[in-house]
């Protein structure tokens, strides 16, 4: 089956509503045995003594939807799975609001749990978005992805 | 031949967001040029796309091409 | 820190909006960056052309307890986690609900998903829990754990 | 010497979910008890907990003990 690019991009947080919703709409699939999902959250990281308000997200968009079709597909073909939702922060992103929400769910646990790591694995690698931390006195720093 | 250039993250506060280039024949004469202009560049890791796709080896420009640089990603 | 025994017991259905709740009140903790959530399904299998219906779950309930407690304890010890919530279903679950809900979170994102996992294998392997498989027309098998 | 028995899972279609036997020194003779009053027993694959622990071999039941019979778990 073809896909079709989907946007990923969300302008603001990611609402734990939003996620129990998506979560929700997932009933109706009894082929469905496990979900894996994973949350990226905005850590109040203190650097030299100075501690991070929020992250401020930007992305070259065209492109970043492109990379993440083709990962879709590419984690599609490699595990049985049922879906895949990714969803991903632009904007401002205070610290303790959700800015990454990656949702995937199988007949059987393993390929729901190994595909939600690869996933979030090459988001972080290959797709174009950048953040910015802004520390409480308004200074910042370009975030660095371990 | 006009060239289009887009830039992101750390970059774009040394180059701006957008600059147009005129007379560029490839990905490597577009990166000596710019790097002549602007030599704070040689603080900066970034990679090259050309129309949405990363490239890795010297690439042929053509007009109106999209040329994007970026510094490393740090979503998620 | 000693942690006491919790109850991990819900009688019927984990409710999404209970997970989304679950994960809001994880945002006044700005150390975590990454949450890991793995939840089970109840699957309409078919087995001999007849479709599942539900499961219904029993368990020995106080040692259950004493278990994950004692599984909480040794992932705490062998992760750097901020939390781990663990509630999984008593009685009778549709197709289609949700039985078992993992959430483990940590300052960065490998020690929440390895956490989460491990604690899904040991739940699965150690917990004193059973679960009967309810066909459509009535007639039950008790499940299997791979 | 009185001995509590709960019994889980599909084990309990064919013992019941409660038995009290007495004068039953440990483990294995408790087995042996249990396997003689119910032959089907043998059909079943399922450990025992004394107290609430998973004992793996022979242990000595004291007064008040409680004996759990453990078929394969399955929750999740």
């Amino acid at each position: 089956m073809e896909r079709k690019p989907k946007n990923i991009f969300i302008l603001g947080p990611i609402a734990a509503s939003f996620i129990g919703e998506s979560i929700a709409k997932h009933s109706t699939n009894t082929a469905i045995g496990g979900h894996s999902i994973f949350l990226g959250q905005v850590r109040a990281d203190i650097i030299n003594e100075i501690k991070v308000a929020a992250i401020e997200y930007t992305a070259y968009e065209e492109m970043a939807l492109e990379k993440m079709h083709e990962i879709r597909e590419a984690i599609f073909a490699k595990y049985p799975l049922t879906c895949i939702h990714v969803y991903h922060s632009l904007g401002k992103i205070v610290a303790g609001e959700i800015c990454l929400f990656v949702f995937t769910s199988s007949a059987h646990r393993k390929a729901a749990i190994d595909a939600c790591n690869e996933t979030v694995e090459r988001i972080k690698a290959e797709l174009p978005v950048w953040g910015k931390e802004i520390f409480l006195d308004e200074s910042i720093q370009w975030k660095t992805n371990k | 031949m006009k060239i289009n250039i887009i830039i992101f993250g750390q970059l774009s506060e040394v180059l701006g967001e957008n600059l147009v280039i005129d007379n560029i024949a490839d990905t490597e004469s577009l990166q000596q040029a710019l790097h002549k202009k602007f030599p704070e560049l040689a603080n900066y890791k970034y990679v090259i796309a050309v129309n949405k796709k990363q490239v890795t080896v010297n690439t042929v420009l053509k007009e109106d091409y999209t040329v994007a640089l970026l510094p490393p990603f740090s979503g998620g």
